[in-house]
């Protein structure tokens, strides 16, 4: 990252992968009869991100403004070969990973934060609004925020407010205003505390807040995945993947990422959609979208403020097990993502627990990298897959979407 | 070639009569063409303003919208029907009958490529054993390969939608949509659609290499009140804006 | 880092300083008339490293297996020009940083751990033996013993292992075995913790009690700074930036680094030693080991096991404040360092803690990265040179010698 | 050219009767020169044999070693005397009238170039005026400039240590160390010491080019046990290993 090659890397334009879809992807779709749920968009979101999200243009030119904030948080992210685990798993083939988690911010998440942030900051907004999860969503929104000469307001899922302090003064450090959700700060989330003062909060809850908060304050929102545009921004990462693995001779022939609203694998795995490489989306065991979720319109966000997207999704109002991996919780996953595992062209897999932590903890040990636990689930996909066939020659690239240096204490449930 | 003015109404709104009554008296030579809209039950690509239309329209039997139909023959102006597929699958007889009853050869179909793309080939088949022709609807959206795929089954113009829904209106780059659109498209005529706001935005399409412009959204607010007359001066500006681009 | 170009930035060779010196190296000295401490390192470290330690040949050659470790945890890391933070100080000057923060390890101490480690190992060595005090040199040391498929033990210096247990927790991902010291595993920490079972530790205690460990059970030792070798193992600093530099056309007016046994500073700056450079060492005001510190011959160790260098030491039974540094409480400098910083060809500079928490603030919110709290005195006077003379053109390059990730409270004590 | 040997010996260790003895008694032309060190109450390059014998030589009162030079002088033994500049120092007078007593136009002072440096300039001068040649001390420490300072300065052979003390032996790659030595210190003789170990060391740095070798440590044991034939036929294994190579 940050060399003088960079420029060999970095790519030019974002892709969009709309354009080579085997079938239209369905539009957003109002929820109510008489008003505009799209439109609403129009008051929450930067113009230009709108803009990019319903042109669908296949090659979406990268500002010079953006291009430089990308080199100064990290980009190009090194590709890596994997040799050590790969040596470890007696595994004929190659086996590299994209390293996310070498951004400044920890995760694949700044890579859209940034235009988003400059976006805004161009219509002159002086304050962005989100939600976080796992923390890594609001800590990029903070960071791009700040780079942006902006406030941020970050809408902090309760039990994660609690479990990860960390992550919050990462947050305060960059600047921005951490509640925890559901708060008193909105009419929903007041409702919500009324019911239950101790409710633990839910990502679509914190989306609900953070949108509502917008729309009263004026303010501009910051979504962190499914929509399209959020996809096309993390492009960068399977552009950059193509452009190492071309300058190296090499090939992918399988792609693994994971999958929470489906930004980051969607991001590696769609600039090769075109070719031959098999893929893989690893989502939770325990939020199994695409093996029981049900693919058809479903909500964003719990209050239903936002439209409806034709996507896979356990139902917006589904509350998954508090697992580790927080990024990996949310219902739903990004349309042109769910088409494509509907259409078989990309495969899904569910990971559980033990094997994920098992995965990290073979990764750490002959990598060095602590991965994030979302993360984690890619690993054990691609460590799976060299296990059924050790022989293999194939050529597996695994993206790790984050390190995971604030969440270690998942390690101590993985202990025997 | 002269830019081509494109009118949609809904069928039944407000009512049959104003339709009539607005259709005959429009200028000679105004518009290059109407497209009908009849009303359905899921109109989910539908922006809230022509949503309402189709609530208002209410009954979907369409033998009470053959006087419209007729006063366009009598005048001679070029019709088509945009239906919804899930209207349709439930109607087809009583359609396609409308149709060759008003000798309408042309017919949209919003949904087809999106919700029906796997029964898409047999239903055009069934249209042109009808003798009738499917006009594709496309938008930013349709992949490079649907494109391709139904510029090869048919020879029509080409409806094409600027914005995720009828009415709303995102921010747009018209030009790079345009360009983009008419280089995908080359050598067929393109109709572009949904949410053209003003006049200036209908004179940039026309710049940009549309080959004519539709007008919707823009209309029913004067509709509704049974305002004619300023339903055809809306009309004369848009004329006005895409003529002056020539 | 991790490009295909990685090998443009790569040097083939370590430097050596030691020929390049204005004068001669006093050698170490024994502690004892009649026993050799001298004789007793070849007990405890592995040959290959003596023979590098007293052979000072100015280039020495990285072996293949180590390159290939290296590029495995992340080198070359990158070179960033900071011009979020230019532009914020209004500097006319280009700011760039080195970053070593980008290894897997999160700081510099990995570039001597992999060397040490692979020459034990080859060596036929099961286990290594380390102390930590910060706890960056323990996590590099269990990771490179790791990938040597050896054990590792860290002592690690008491009021850490209690504070930090996220560090502890990562070494023991690595599979370390971490114990508290005072231990009960060694006489020396016997001894103390029968005179004091609360006593709170010291990196010279941890070091006594690594030693002896060492030597009781026939392991080999890591010694994490201070050492010429291990300065010499660090250079891959400096030759990489030297390299980045030149490919941007850039040159190095002013090199500053922060110093606690003095292994990133020198690293960094020795391989600039022969040009013109201005160069700042930068130590923590409550260990001001140059500026307060006496330069002659004093013990590594506090227990004084090993032998004497000659160098600025505050004392080998200084007891330092328990400051949130902790890599920067080393009551001594390395000798090449310490003669080089008494010749006056590198100034010395105390920062106080006010002054490293707010500029690590001011750079988390321009360029992202949370710096070690060590590597913050580094930026603090970066930044204090910069204001001095906004005006200047001055190329100021500065080394982040790790990431502050895992001591974020240190944020609360700068907290207004 | 015949490869060089050398020996050390403390002076007043074990005792100066058994030094007079052992000198007497050498075999002709086994050795090339004596390198006589004079106790020194700080020897601190020497590792602890040596060390040793500067603490059992106790009294610095120099003309007590007179019957030991005067021996060497006898058996046309060349002469060179060591002396760390912390003793020189405070007894100049007396060691240089010592040396021209005896006719020794060489010393080395091993802690003149790292601890002194900084008076290096005067003191050489000071021996030139004496007519005393300086035997520059150098070792694999020893920077770049201040080997070529000091070839300006005087055109003596070399004294090179391998190791950083007397009597130690760390890991060292010979070959390396001596072909640095020699590229550096070229057209100059340079005699190698401080820790050879055995007659395949010895071998090995003549193999390489250096241009002598010289023994301390290895026959400090013997030295201590009066065992004269033993420290004469060690000597004459270096001899045997040194000639052997040419
Ligand atoms: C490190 C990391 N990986 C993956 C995800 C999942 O999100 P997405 O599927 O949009 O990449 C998250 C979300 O917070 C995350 O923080
Ligand atoms: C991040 C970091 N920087 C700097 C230091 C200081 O050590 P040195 O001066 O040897 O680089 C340490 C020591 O632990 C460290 O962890």
């Amino acid at each position: 990252m940050y060399q003088t090659k960079e420029q060999e890397i970095l790519p030019e334009y974002w892709y969009n992968v709309v354009p080579d879809l085997p079938e239209q992807l369905s539009p957003p779709k109002d929820s109510s009869r008489d008003s505009s749920s799209i439109e609403l968009l129009k008051q929450i979101l930067p113009e230009k991100l709108l803009e990019q999200e319903f042109s669908f243009r296949r090659n979406e030119r990268i500002p010079d403004e953006i291009m430089d904030l990308y080199i100064q948080i990290g980009r190009p992210t090194p590709l890596v070969r994997a040799r050590n685990l790969e040596k470890k798993l007696s595994y004929s083939g190659k086996i590299f990973f994209k390293y996310e988690g070498a951004t400044v911010t920890g995760s694949h998440k700044i890579n859209t934060a940034l235009p988003q942030a400059y976006y805004a900051a161009n219509e002159g907004v002086e304050e962005v609004v989100t939600e976080t999860g796992a923390g890594q969503w609001g800590t990029a929104t903070a960071l791009a925020a700040s780079l942006n000469s902006m406030r941020s307001k970050v809408f902090m899922v309760s039990t994660s407010y609690k479990q990860k302090p960390l992550r919050k003064q990462i947050m305060e450090i960059y600047g921005a205003n951490v509640v925890s959700s559901p708060s008193n700060e909105t009419d929903f989330g007041k409702k919500i505390l009324k019911e239950n003062k101790d409710h633990p909060g839910s990502l679509g809850i914190a989306i609900s807040e953070a949108v509502e908060y917008a729309l009263e304050k004026g303010y501009k929102y910051m979504l962190g995945s499914v929509m399209n545009s959020v996809i096309t921004h993390q492009s960068i990462i399977g552009l950059e993947t193509k452009k190492q693995l071309e300058l190296q001779g090499e090939e992918a022939d399988v792609m693994i990422g994971c999958v929470g609203g489906g930004s980051n694998f969607s991001g590696f795995a769609f600039p090769f959609i075109s070719g031959k490489a098999e893929m893989i989306a690893t989502t939770a065991e325990e939020v199994p979208k695409f093996t029981h979720g049900k693919f058809g319109y479903d909500f964003i966000d719990t209050a239903g403020i936002l439209p409806q997207l034709k996507m896979f999704s356990l139902g917006a109002d589904f509350v998954p097990p508090g697992i580790y991996a927080g990024g990996l919780r949310y219902h739903g996953a990004a349309p042109a993502l769910s088409m494509l595992v509907h259409s078989g062209r990309i495969r899904a897999e569910d990971v559980g627990e033990n094997e994920v932590i098992s995965a990290m903890r073979l990764f750490s040990g002959t990598q060095g990298i602590i991965p994030a636990p979302e993360s984690g689930h890619a690993i054990a996909s691609a460590i799976r897959y060299a296990r059924q066939d050790p022989a293999s020659k194939k050529t597996i690239v695994v993206n790790i979407s984050g390190h995971g240096l604030l969440d270690l204490s998942i390690f101590s449930r993985g202990k025997q | 070639m002269k830019p081509r003015l494109l009118i949609y109404f809904t069928l039944g709104f407000p009512d049959d009569q104003f339709l009539v009554k607005l259709i005959r008296d429009m200028p000679d030579g105004l518009v290059d063409g109407l497209e009908l809209g009849l009303p359905s039950a899921d109109p989910r690509y539908d922006g809230p303003k022509i949503r309402l239309t189709h609530i208002a329209a209410k009954s979907r039997e369409l033998e009470r919208f053959d006087p419209v139909l007729r006063v366009c023959g009598e005048r001679g102006i070029r019709v088509n029907i945009l239906s919804y597929y899930s209207d349709f699958e439930n109607n087809e007889r009583n359609i396609l009958s409308f149709l060759s009853r008003h000798s309408v050869h042309e017919i949209i179909v919003p949904d087809l490529l999106i919700d029906y793309a796997d029964i898409a080939d047999p239903f055009l088949k069934k249209l042109q054993s009808a003798g009738i022709s499917y006009i594709p609807f496309f938008n930013a959206a349709t992949p490079d390969r649907v494109i391709e795929k139904y510029m090869r089954s048919t020879n029509s113009w080409i409806y094409y939608g600027l914005q995720p829904s009828t009415g709303i209106n995102m921010p747009l780059d018209i030009q790079s949509v345009v360009e983009r659109a008419t280089s995908l498209l080359r050598g067929r005529d393109i109709i572009f659609g949904f949410g053209i706001r003003n006049g200036q935005d209908a004179a940039r399409i026309i710049e940009a290499g549309g080959h004519g412009i539709a007008i919707a959204t823009a209309l029913i607010d004067d509709i509704n009140r049974h305002d004619a007359d300023s339903v055809v001066h809306k009309i004369e500006e848009y004329r006005r804006a895409i003529d002056f681009v020539v």
